[in-house]
């Protein structure tokens, strides 16, 4: 299979059509179950009670936000350094998600924070790093918005993508680092998870939901950015031809 | 040599140009002409490796430009429809930053005679911001009369807002570049009476090229 | 390359001094918005001084901003910057050079009349002496920060707001550990901790923002 | 110089640099850059004086005591090696419980006694039901490590 | 005149809609500065609690400065203020729509979104209310004197710089009022008092700044 | 009818002109010619009543036009060295804001006519900061073909960065201006051919000042 093939606009076009529903199925099936372990299954936690349950969006939702930052500024680099234009637009449909995500993951952890902290907010590493992670779409998003010329936007965006990476390991290790009020990680790589196995499977299972979600509502968002950006283009004209 | 090969160049939908390529060997002239929006600029910015063409390229003595970066603009002088002057400087002033950052010599007396020599004596005192719309254009191309050294010069619209006696000294003062074996690249509306040995226009049209030699 | 350096740091000196009223600006916005935080808050003495370290930085960082919004802006629409990318010499230096100039003018002469405004919170000798140290090691990070901004939003009508909407999320650590610093100080602690990482701070940014400025620049001018 | 010594020197510069700054970064996290303070450190004077800033540690099995008004607490912040005692008014975080973690926000009084102003909950990053913590909290009175299935 | 006053505010609220980041960032711009001081000036509830109305009021004063800083300036620059200098209609008028359009895209948008941030501070129910009341009125205030000060540094340098400098003495009785509405009505005091001092502002500026504002653009002009 | 009376610039210590007069009718053209600084500019911004002189006066029908005000300028219609154009708009959207604001009948087929008059049909999507230097500049000048109405027109090098092209349009339009009845006044370096019952041109030099009826 010719990989390079799918590098351009014109062919990636119908393949991400065709591939977005079978992500949001997953993202659906993924998340039926997902949804009925949290909240059927899932035992109570011996020391938070049933708000505990937030966990099941709350993580997911604060991984899909690093993750997702660090897949932009990859694909925002590619662009960057190859000139590969369907790279750079992948960065752009990415960013509305990330953004996305981060903002749930921070209305989340404080809807959280008040029943178990005993505050909405506070201004620890973990809390205000995720917070610059929030400004830094914003500032990625508000950077391409003004930018007319799309080649332009798309550079000067990956400038900026790039240099914001330093905050994601930032927000991941600033529970180490720091001695912060949010806790420490219940799943690593390295140690055993700190969490009974049913929560663990729920989360784990939204988890896949989210990282589903992401990628088909990513996936739309890169055909109608393809669309606006080619529009001159005589692929999309007789493609509009063929829909008339 | 400054060679050009299949230049393309593309604004939003529209193809300005397409196909373009020329040689400009030492003491040649190459005028581009064409209709406003033709693509002049655009082309000039390609040549000079400050945008990148959709397709093509653009060499010096064989290599390409993008590729030569430095190395090629140690050799070039570029004068845009932007004239390059801080408004809060002299005349003399700006000059010398200018030549200091292209690496030229840039002693007062060159300088001097530079200025005398683009007819801004007796403003030397003057803040350029103070100058009319002629006299500033006439400052950004006095650099040129310290570009002795650099080989290719690109010039885009010189003549624009010079009266009859500045559009005179640029003449000749191009004309003594080519005659030392220099290669001018320039654009104008105007006619350009410019001693050249070997002269090429190339047409950019309404987007339509051609390219021919006019001796 | 040198002596190019020294010309472009020369000329923005220059120019500086032909317009006195921006460094003097720079110094006049940094000083009001200090003295317009007790207005807005009240005039309680122990709450402004636990404020005040926090007020004195943020109106650093603002204040910084703000000039540095523009710190490109005039040679963009001259032409001069595209006269320097056209320059033998490397881009990032040009604009490691100019990043020094601007810090030197609108930089500096925060670090120096910042202990005026610790005073008139009311800080004691070591903080004072802590507040400078970190303006001094803060503020350059500012302009290296600001200058990638800067670099990035050239020529765009709303330069004037993006700036800082693209900066101040990366500058919020530098604005925390520095006046995490001066409090540090005040309360007995000892800054170090505070002062390396904010040293740390500005070696990864001067290794970085020049080149990343640079790009910008080229990215404006295609 | 020539272009390609430049640019190993350029790429040996920015190399030190980052070098230089992930020491100074070492630096600082050896010292004191926290959002609380352990109950030691305070006790060594490590926390600033006359000032508010946060405790942190487990509240003490036992010293909860509540004063007739209902609002105002006295318990004890302990890191198991040294202890201070709390007073707070106010409402208190459910998960304020003795044993588990606590945040509180004060300052300290010059009888040593911590005023709070807001405590806070701390929670650890164990999840597991009622009964798995009923049976944890059994085998750890045999031995001290935490084991979750 | 009136259809020339039209037009004016038509063009101004379209332009803005071409380049609809710059309402936006006006309004984040607002959004992250209140969210900077924290940060400064350290976590403690309750500090937070009194420096609230404070802290949104001064970066609503910044806000609204930084965008304004540059409200002819694009105009004086391309030759614009010069044909409206020139035209049937008196220069002051135009002014007045210049800035009402300006007041409409970047500063009811601030008035709008203050309650979430206040939210954020706790602060109560009126005090809520006080808070947008207070800016609904003392925005256009700030609008119109940071026309003045845009009008009097135009073409200027360091007009960057130069017009908080100017303008912000002016405003610091708005900030007073504005902050002070606030703190009156969460302290249960009631704000009238405050409230109608800032609608004599606003009178007596609506009534002079634009006449200053075209005086100040005339003189620019010659 | 457009007076000019013993009017003298200064700048600075320099005086750029003194004693220019002249009076302007219906059907008349003047064209200021004179070195790059020689005060061309100066001069047209006090025939506006932008800038004041420092002795003379200006006057329209009998009352200087720093007295008269918006009643002058009601009648006027300036073109500068800048363009008075919005990046951001089109061109017709540019032509039409500026003609509410003078005042004129912008109804949508005539700023098209205009917009078409001047070459610049084909570039309507496109706001006017992607334009050419010569585009931009005829878009500035298409305000022209809508302001017939205006008997007094103020041009301050028009033909700067157009093509042959444009210039021949802009000529047209100023020709048919005279002949309606309307005055023009103009600075140029280049020669204008514009069709005209009396033209009289009023060299600046070097500052010393002649004024000389051509026809
Ligand atoms: C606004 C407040 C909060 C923010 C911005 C936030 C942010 C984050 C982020 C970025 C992560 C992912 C990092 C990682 O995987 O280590 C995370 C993970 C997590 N957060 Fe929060 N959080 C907040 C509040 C809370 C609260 C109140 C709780 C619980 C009481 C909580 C519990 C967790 C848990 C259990 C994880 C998973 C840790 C792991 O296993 O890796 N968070 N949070
Ligand atoms: N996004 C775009 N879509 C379509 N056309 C565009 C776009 N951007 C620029 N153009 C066109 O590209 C051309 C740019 O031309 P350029 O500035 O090179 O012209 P020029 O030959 O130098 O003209 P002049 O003589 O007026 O200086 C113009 O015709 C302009 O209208
Ligand atoms: N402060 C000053 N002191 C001395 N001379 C000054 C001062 N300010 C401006 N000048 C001179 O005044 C003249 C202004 O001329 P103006 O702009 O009217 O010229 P112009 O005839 O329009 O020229 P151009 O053909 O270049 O457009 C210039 O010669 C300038 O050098
Ligand atoms: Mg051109
Ligand atoms: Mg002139």
């Amino acid at each position: 299979m010719n990989w390079f093939k799918y590098s351009s606009p014109a062919t990636f076009y119908p393949l991400a059509g065709k591939m977005a529903p079978w992500f949001f199925a997953a993202a659906a099936l993924s998340a039926v179950p997902g949804l009925y372990i949290s909240f059927f299954v899932a035992p109570t936690d011996f020391q938070q009670g049933e708000s505990y349950r937030i966990i099941f969006i709350h993580v997911p939702a604060a991984w899909m936000s690093m993750f997702i930052y660090v897949v932009m500024a990859f694909w925002a680099g590619v662009g960057l350094a190859f000139n590969t234009r369907l790279s750079s637009m992948m960065a752009s449909a990415l960013a509305p998600t990330g953004a996305l995500m981060t903002f749930i993951a921070l209305w989340t952890g404080s809807l959280w924070g008040k029943p178990t902290w005993g505050a909405w907010w506070v201004w620890d590493a973990r809390l205000t790093s995720e917070l610059i992670l929030l400004f830094l779409y914003f500032g990625f998003m508000a950077l391409q918005a003004a930018i007319d010329d799309p080649r332009r936007a798309d550079k000067a965006g990956a400038v900026l993508a790039l240099l914001g990476v330093v905050n994601v390991p930032i927000i991941y290790f600033s529970v180490q680092w720091w001695n912060t009020l949010h806790q420490g990680a219940s799943v690593s790589l390295t140690r055993s998870p700190t969490m009974a196995a049913t929560m663990l499977a729920g989360m784990l299972i939204m988890a896949l939901a989210f990282w589903m979600y992401s990628i088909a509502a990513s996936l739309l968002r890169v055909r109608s950015i393809i669309l606006e950006r080619e529009r001159a283009a005589d692929w999309v004209r007789e493609w509009r031809e063929a829909a008339r | 040599m400054l060679e050009a090969r299949e230049l393309e160049a593309t604004r939003g939908s529209a193809t300005l140009f397409r196909g373009i390529g020329f040689a400009l060997r030492p003491g040649a002239l190459l005028r581009v002409t064409g209709a406003n929006g033709s693509g002049k600029t655009s082309l000039l910015r390609v040549l000079c490796g400050l945008a990148a063409p959709s397709a093509g390229e653009v060499r010096w003595n064989g290599t390409d430009v993008r590729a030569l970066r430095e190395d090629y603009w140690k050799q070039l002088a570029y004068v845009g429809h932007a004239n390059a002057l801080k408004d809060e400087l002299t005349a003399a002033e700006n000059l010398e930053i200018a030549c200091a950052l292209a690496g030229l010599d840039a002693a007062p007396a060159r300088v001097q005679a530079a200025i005398a020599r683009f007819g801004l004596a007796g403003r030397e005192r003057l803040p350029v911001k103070l100058l009319s719309q002629g006299q500033r254009r006439r400052a950004a191309l006095a650099r040129l009369a310290l570009s002795e050294a650099l080989p290719l010069w690109i010039l885009d619209e010189p003549f624009s807002a010079l009266d009859a006696d500045a559009v005179e000294r640029v003449q000749s003062a191009a004309g003594e570049h080519l005659a030392r074996g220099g290669m001018i690249v320039l654009t104008t509306h105007q006619e350009a009476r410019i001693e050249a040995r070997s002269a090429t226009d190339i047409n950019l049209g309404d987007g339509r090229t051609e390219a021919r030699p006019s001796h | 390359m040198l002596a190019a350096l020294r010309t472009v740091i020369r000329r923005d000196l220059l120019l500086a001094m032909r317009n006195k009223s921006d460094a003097a600006n720079t110094l006049l916005f940094f000083v009001i918005v200090s003295s317009l935080f007790p207005l807005g808050v009240g005039p309680e003495p122990a709450l402004l001084r636990t404020i005040a370290p926090g007020v004195v930085w943020v109106a650093a960082l603002l204040a910084s901003m703000l000039a540095l919004a523009r710190l490109f802006a005039a040679d963009y629409a001259d032409g001069t910057l595209e006269q320097l990318a056209l320059a033998p010499q490397p881009l990032a230096a040009f604009v490691a050079a100019k990043i020094l100039a601007h810090w030197l003018v609108s930089g500096l002469p925060l670090v120096l009349i910042a202990p005026l405004l610790g005073l008139q919170f009311d800080l004691s000798g070591t903080a004072l002496l802590t507040l400078m140290a970190s303006l001094l090691i803060g503020t350059p990070v500012l302009s290296l920060l600001g200058a990638v901004g800067a670099a990035l939003t050239l020529g765009l009508r709303a330069s004037g707001v993006l700036v800082p909407l693209i900066v101040l999320p990366l500058t919020v650590p530098v604005l925390v550990f520095g006046a995490g610093a001066v409090e540090a100080a005040s309360s007995g602690l000892g800054a170090q901790a505070h002062l390396s990482l904010l040293g740390a701070f500005l070696l990864i940014s001067a290794a970085l923002s020049p080149w990343a400025a640079a790009v910008g620049i080229r990215i404006a001018l295609e | 110089m020539k272009p390609r010594h430049k640019k190993m020197a350029l790429i040996a510069g920015g190399l030190a640099a980052l070098g230089a700054a992930a020491a100074l970064v070492l630096n600082a996290f050896q010292s004191n850059l926290v959002f609380f303070f352990s109950p030691s450190q305070v006790m060594a004077n490590e926390a600033p004086r006359d000032r508010t800033f946060r405790i942190g540690g487990l509240v003490e099995a036992g010293s909860v005591k509540r004063r007739t008004d209902g609002l105002t607490v006295h318990f004890n912040v302990t890191d198991t090696a040294k202890t201070i005692p709390v007073v707070f008014s106010g409402i208190l975080p459910d998960l304020f419980r003795e044993g588990k973690g606590v945040v509180a926000q004060g300052k300290l009084g010059s009888d040593g006694v911590f005023h709070a102003t807001q405590v806070l909950a701390k929670h650890d990053e164990n999840y597991m039901p009622p009964e798995a913590a009923h049976a944890v909290a059994q085998a750890g009175k045999a031995q001290k490590t935490v084991i979750v299935k």
